[in-house]
């Protein structure tokens, strides 16, 4: 037993075949929270990044802040794949807790690293074991014992490092990039790695599971959701921000505000903006409204509770027409659910939030890249529509670290919306606040401070003419309506398009999906190819929809609508708004386990029903 | 040359405008109530004072009270925000345009019941505005039930009484941060007048709450907040004297007649008789007399608390000469080199 | 021109046939509010009920204490017809404000009664004018000024029981029924009626319009739905409420306040019942969880923009399966809206309240015996269910004067749904709070205070598995969504079923409605049949659908969906349910301006939409 | 007869239970973290005091702190809602059975932010409840930042500093109506042992305020809320002693030594040491001692005020011997009788 463990990697049991896998296998560490071992995943993540292959991590962690299981994947994948795997090849397996379990589940011909007293090695024959004696590696370079609590989960870095082919170079850069440069803490953390390398070198074979490099990452950027829509949100020219905390939204705003105080405050130190941390997201959505009816670029980030709390605001901004920008960086609901788990179940509530006939556009990035742009553009949108716009994210998008193409600097100005200054109204001489005049649906507004007699407007959730009095007249009210209806209308071409992603010349198929799933999307599109089911796919990047999202329907005979939720809600969606006779094309794929949706999911749901 | 009759100049005020300019559209509120003599209080107090109508805020929740800013400055921009979310909003728009003058109405249902989260949380920011409750102990739009002001033994028109204490929104603004607390009496035209030219020169949160009766629903024999109930019960702590710095006549008063208080623009407040010695700085004598009032079961009025010098939510947050809500693209912005330098530590 | 003012009814101009109308045509009452008038048009429509010919009232009124107009209108119809009617043809005009608009609106050939000093008799000339000097009259009726406002409004009741032939007996007994047989009162307003009616019988002729006794009220009541619904709640054995007053629900919870006073308390006053004022909508429907978690059957009341605030509580509700039973009488919105006017604009919010994939049963009453049946049957659905139920009414509903046949006692025993006593543990030893052991995917629950050490369940809006401890397992949450999604189908057969109110032989048209538009939607169906269009009527009664829904869409070709909102929600709702080759035969017939739906509106939508 | 090794009885309440039963599960909370002890300290008072577990309701919101109710009392039924608003479960489920004992457990982000508004009004009503904040002047779950009670000038490790003053949630409590209003301190086991149990047979609202370090975020220098601040700064008014009715030594205190005050059963606390004189049954004192507290920045815990008769929220409803929850038909539903006279009325 003993010798089996600590034995060089050996073949598994049951014949599995030992052919080298190059760039195509995930790992996955099993750790507590709360243990440090971040800082080790991510300089993994960034090892391969760094040797230019296309790389993701998940990272699945508990709603806790301590000693609790958490697991981190990270998936190296030559064609580009990023979605979640379902399996992972190598496990390294640090929490006693879940060990056994987590081995079980393993695929013959895994290789298992693990922490040597948890004596794994005897579970399964058909997997490989490698045993690290962690505790005896940490102690000669760690002096504090505090310290050394950390630095053993660099120590299974290194060994990865030997198992996998890791390149040593990109492991010291990825190491000193993760601890900013820091001298003193980038030599310890590397000979951690080289402990834990040379341990392994010394007694183990590679395993035949390895990364060899590749040029896909040239100019690239690691980086979340989160930070993406931070960056976005600051070159959106963000003035006001009001927000409470609730996972998984607050990192947004909390690398927002580092920003804000790094770029955005003039050489005295006079900040070009306002953060408010609200007393709640009633609060904060009711400051966003504050500020952006006073002329404030303004938003909140929060997640599904605090959306549940802001329907009553949301419809006074539906009705007083009032831009906002709210970020609903998307968790399991309903209620408080699994607030560190992943879905897309927020898009019926969030489109009719608040009583009385009210809807909202929402905006759905996909990637680092559309979280940057939807940041900025989301504030165009709002003003230009002068109404709550909500920028669906999720956890997955949100918090996970993806490999992404640098971001693109705005090209167009701020698009602030119909603003009438002192000026126009000198020429005007007034106006009617809610008069359709450029029939589009939206009106004319002021700026509180505008120095001119007849610049005031009256905003107010309850009933009003064109001219911003209040007013109980029937026509009054029905005339309002239509108009916002109308506005809704126009919105159809100011939120983002839907991009078709893949085509196949003639296929009959139909793929929609949206957000975080894109990439399981994609991967499936190519397996679905293989099975020798030609699909075509459209992406949606906002709601309400664009005439293309009708027009890709009426050109297929089967579209397949792939979302994070229990309820099809996207699929309801689409129901309400296309022409009657499409509806019986529309079918499901449904995902709602919390975990980040998989390309086999979709592949299978879909081979399925195609077989029927 | 023709002899022509001169037409008599309008009175004006300091900036030219006529009292006119600061009056408000009909008001729909039932004849005699309350709050209609705080609107005509407000119009006066920014006439006398001065203020660009254009440059005030209006804000309120929902309710009678909250439907007045349409009855006072029609110049200035409104918010007729959601039923207890005035506080928020004005936060947002305090902060976004700190250069105004913002003056919110509030009902004592729309502020001590719904409200009373974020009223709490305004009080506590010191945010640069005048909170006025016009307080009537119900809720008179949705037709007079109790609001969390009724005082305990109160009785309704049905003749139910209510049995909980009444919440003072002076005493909690006063512990929670408020820096101007007073409260006043819609009938007492000069104490009122007097608080809210003070409140305009201001520069963190003025709580101003202001027992306004609701002649249709509590207005009758036992209820505490009646006109008739508040004429015999009202003790003004003092009587209040306020000297705007603009003015040029320069008050002298008698040493040791009563006190004096410097506001943070040089206005001053002067307070005579009664309770000469009360010293409206003194935050635990503020917090003390009111405990005493409400086991006394005194309906005190007047200046409660000032600290004129703490510094405001504004104030703490920085803000500039401009507007944050005036700010161009190119300081709000920043160019391509922070997009690309930000870009690189991602890398 | 004065001498037509005074002149007796005479004809009016341009040749309109003066044939008399016998119980069929409106009362318009143009008055201000605050002056009183509330109880002359009670009396007046008591009157008509009396005389046993069918009548209803719509009280039209605006968002404000006193001062403001207000229009009562009253309509005779002896086909039973109690929508309300486009015109009016007979104006009572009181307010100086809108008597020349009100005048501008009549049909030729209609009556209109005015105060002198209004001196309106020049308006037109093809309506017959007939001035009243209310002032003198009234001033020897009513020493004491202050009531001279209020009996100046019996005095047109007077005038119109001349005009229109109204029974003095019935008047005097409605006036003695509306001051609750109080001798001053009832004599003073008899007099001021009287002072009316002699007034008129002196100076005029009765107009052609009139009132002959029929005998269809014969034990009938007038109420509103307001109180319908607190008495039911009172026979559904609440014991539970708080409450946050708000236009059009407080009267519920005023008159049940009433009604537990007079009728749950024991000998020595104690109640079996709490309420509890609460300080917001949050509050209110958290009290009604934890009260209704702890064992009591609770509920609450409120209006739109109450709903709004209710959205994290109510997923809650749904998640942790607590019951709650929440009225909506729903106004006008969205956001502060239009307080007093009516409409159906809460369905899809209501439906898909809360974040994550949730919904939420909903019961429509139609009448004020379902507003009564639903009051109690709402504790039964929701302890059934163990969810939040909602129950949509409406301001036409709740706040309007109807005829009824009086109400039913229940027949059943209290269903308290699945609750395990101490016995019951005794025998099972324990229990798994949320597993599906009957197939109905409805868990057995206990209450706090069962005397037995297992009978402990944790409620949590967060993960859990069957025994309800705290989960983040994947396989966890989506067993516990897929049992309440289980739960939603049994829900389909536990709510009120359709109701198919009319049937044509061969209708090839169907039509559906629900709530308080059923009263247009049946007198649209007679009319549509004079048209030649036939016609079913299936009236919904509930959220989710029953299947016969599905069955009546399978057995139409063109189905129209009648509601009272812009955005059709109730057509959306039926479109994600049913079977998708159905959706294209649905169609609708909206209305939202704020007033109660006619029939005319139904009908003529309908006959647009076949002739295409 | 075999002899047979006596099995050592194990050691029980007046109930019978052992503390076992008073456990809850395996805490998922940080090592240290203050909220543990906190769930010690009510085991054991629940043990002493020997209520009965399945008569106790357990209530909390959102965080780290409103988790523990899982980790105390397994035999209670229990009820974690959402964020901010256990009051109004609470209130909902006192109300509803009112003869059992209700326990919350809130944080200071859940009380003091985004549940203030509950918070007031639940303290107003004077709930029968015992409502504890464990109070560690940051948001834990959400990872450490600020609440409302954080004290101005504390610092985050981020280095960001608070600069809004701290809610004092003991002084509001006092101003709005709560009957039993204490602060304590995690680590101070005897203090806070003495008034969980005290609290166990007070009728009204108890609210007790327990500094509760959190030791992953707010436990460095710089934090005022730290275990080293605490055990620094913690000035307890008084030493507490309790002494439950059934216990059957009279305990007998000197004359002059302390205060010794009745509770409604007939327990008794007795107050000695430091402020002897301290008298916790005057509202305007306690009000006033807190906010000298406040100017001196101390950092006060004992007993602040008591008024142990005062009624209670469901005394004012006047229910009687058996809970709402538990009224059979007959009594919830009126007979056909009634609803016939009801249709008369309307006819
Ligand atoms: C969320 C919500 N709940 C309830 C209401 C109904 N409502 C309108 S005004 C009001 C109370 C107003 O009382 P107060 O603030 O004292 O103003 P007053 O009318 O007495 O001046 C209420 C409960 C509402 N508009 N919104
Ligand atoms: C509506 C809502 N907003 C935000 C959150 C996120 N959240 C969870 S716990 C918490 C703060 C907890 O702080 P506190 O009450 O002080 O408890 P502690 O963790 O410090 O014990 C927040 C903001 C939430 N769960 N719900
Ligand atoms: S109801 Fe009362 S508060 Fe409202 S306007 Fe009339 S008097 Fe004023
Ligand atoms: S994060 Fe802080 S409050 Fe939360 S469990 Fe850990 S120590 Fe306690
Ligand atoms: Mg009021
Ligand atoms: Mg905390």
């Amino acid at each position: 037993m003993a010798s089996t463990e600590v034995a060089p990697g050996h073949s598994a049991g049951n014949g599995v075949k030992q052919e080298p896998v190059v760039n195509n296998f995930s790992i996955q560490v099993a750790t507590v929270n709360g243990s440090g071992s971040q800082s080790a995943n991510a300089v993994l993540m960034r090892t391969v990044f760094l040797m230019g292959v296309p790389v993701s991590g998940k990272n699945l962690f508990p709603s806790n802040i301590a000693g609790l299981p958490t697991w981190f994947t990270i998936r190296v994948s030559k064609d580009g794949y990023v979605a979640k795997k379902r399996d992972s090849e190598i496990l390294v397996a640090m929490n006693a807790e879940t060990a056994a379990e987590d081995v079980a589940k393993l695929k013959p011909g895994s290789v298992v690293v693990y922490d040597e007293p948890l004596k794994l090695g005897a579970l399964r024959t058909d997997v490989e074991f490698f045993a690290i004696p962690f505790d005896k590696l940490v102690a000669p370079v760690a002096p504090e014992p505090k310290l050394r609590k950390l630095l053993r989960n660099m120590i299974y870095v290194g060994v990865l490092g030997h198992l996998l082919h890791l390149e040593m170079t990109a492991l010291e850069t990825a190491i000193s990039k993760q601890f900013h440069g820091k001298k003193r803490a980038t030599e310890i953390n590397v000979a951690a790695a080289r402990a834990g390398y040379e341990y392994a070198a010394a007694n183990f074979q590679p395993v035949r599971y390895c990364v060899q490099p590749m040029n896909e990452n040239a100019g690239k950027i690691i980086i979340d959701g989160n930070a993406a829509g931070a960056i976005g949100t600051l070159f959106g020219g963000v003035t006001f921000i009001s927000w409470y905390p609730i996972t998984p939204s607050s990192s947004l705003i909390e690398d927002l505000m580092d920003l804000l105080k790094e770029h955005r405050r003039a050489p005295d130190g006079t900040p070009s903006f306002g953060v408010v941390q609200a007393e709640d997201e009633l609060a904060a959505i009711g400051m966003v409204l504050g500020a952006s009816w006073a002329g404030a670029r303004a938003m909140t980030a929060t997640a599904g509770p605090g959306i549940s709390l802001m329907g009553e605001f949301t419809g006074l901004g539906y009705y007083a027409e009032i831009p906002a920008v709210v970020w609903n960086v998307q968790r399991v609901g309903p209620s408080t659910g699994l607030p560190t788990r992943t879905q897309q179940a927020d898009l019926l509530s969030t489109a009719f939030l608040s009583h009385g006939d009210a809807k909202h556009p929402m905006l759905l990035p996909c990637s680092m890249k559309e979280c940057f742009e939807f940041g900025w553009r989301a504030f165009d949108v709002a003003e230009r529509l002068q109404t709550p716009v909500f920028v669906l994210s999720d956890l997955d998008l949100g918090m996970n670290n993806w490999v992404s193409e640098p971001f693109e600097y705005p090209l167009d100005k701020l698009d602030r919306g119909k603003v009438l200054s002192k000026e126009d109204l000198d020429r005007l001489g007034g106006f009617a606040r809610y008069k359709d005049v450029d029939g589009d649906g939206i009106g004319w507004r002021t700026l509180p401070g505008t120095p001119h007699p007849n610049a005031a407007w009256f905003a107010r959730g309850s009933g009003h003419n064109e001219r911003a009095l209040y007013s109980e007249r029937p026509e009054d009210y029905v005339n309002n309506m239509d108009r916002l209806n109308h506005k809704w209308e126009t919105a159809r071409d100011v939120v983002p398009a839907p991009v078709l992603e893949h085509t196949t010349p003639g296929a009959k198929v139909g793929i929609i999906a949206f957000g975080s799933s894109h990439w399981a999307a994609v991967e499936a599109v190519d397996q679905l190819a293989k099975q020798g089911i030609a699909t075509d796919y459209l992406r949606l990047r906002a709601y309400p929809f664009h005439k293309t999202v009708a027009e890709f329907i009426a050109t297929h005979d089967r579209v397949y609508v792939v979302e994070q939720n229990r309820d099809a809600q996207m699929l309801q969606l689409l129901k309400m708004d296309v022409n009657a006779v499409e509806v019986v094309k529309l079918r499901s794929v449904l995902h709602y386990d919390g975990h980040p949706l998989e390309a086999e999911t979709i592949t299978s749901s879909i081979a399925k029903q195609e077989a029927k | 040359m023709a002899t022509t009759t001169p037409t008599p100049t309008p009175k004006t005020n300091r900036i030219g405008l006529q009292v006119i300019d600061y009056r408000g559209s009909k008001s729909t509120l039932c004849a005699g109530c309350g709050h209609n003599a705080i609107s005509e209080r407000i119009i006066d107090a920014f006439y006398e004072m001065g203020v660009e109508p254009e440059q005030v805020a209006k804000l309120s929740g929902i309710g009678c009270s909250s439907k007045s800013p349409a009855y006072f400055m029609g110049r200035a921009h409104s918010f007729n925000g959601v039923h207890g979310r005035m506080p928020a909003i004005a936060t947002g728009a305090a902060v976004a345009n700190h250069k105004m003058v913002c003056i919110g109405v509030s009902g004592d249902g729309d502020t001590a019941s719904i409200g009373m989260g974020q009223f709490v949380h305004l009080m506590r920011r010191n945010l640069p505005m005048i909170y006025i409750i016009e307080d009537n102990g119900v809720y008179g739009l949705t037709k007079g039930q109790f609001s969390a002001t009724a005082d305990m033994g109160s009785k309704l028109k049905t003749g139910v009484v209510n049995e909980l204490p009444a919440i003072d929104t002076c005493a909690l603004a006063i512990e929670l941060g408020a820096t101007f607390v007073a409260r006043s009496f819609s009938g007492d035209k000069k104490q009122l007048a007097a608080l809210l030219k003070a409140a305009i020169v201001h520069k963190g949160t003025v709580l101003l709450d202001v027992i306004s009766p609701c002649v249709t629903f509590n207005d009758h024999e036992g209820s505490t907040k009646s006109y008739k109930f508040m004429k015999d019960h009202e003790e003004p702590l003092h009587d209040i004297n306020f000297v705007p710095v603009f003015d040029e006549i320069d008050v002298e008063y008698e040493a040791g007649s009563g006190v004096d208080v410097t506001m943070h623009d040089g206005s001053r407040m002067h307070l005579t008789k009664l309770e000469e010695d009360y010293d409206p700085t003194s935050r635990i004598g503020a917090l003390t007399r009111l405990a005493q009032a409400r086991e006394k079961e005194e309906v005190l009025t007047g200046l409660f608390y000032l600290n004129p010098e703490a510094p405001s939510f504004t104030d703490l947050l920085g803000l500039g000469d401009t507007a944050l809500a005036h700010l161009p693209e190119s300081v709000t912005r920043p160019g391509k080199a922070v997009l690309d330098a930000i870009m690189d530590e991602y890398r």
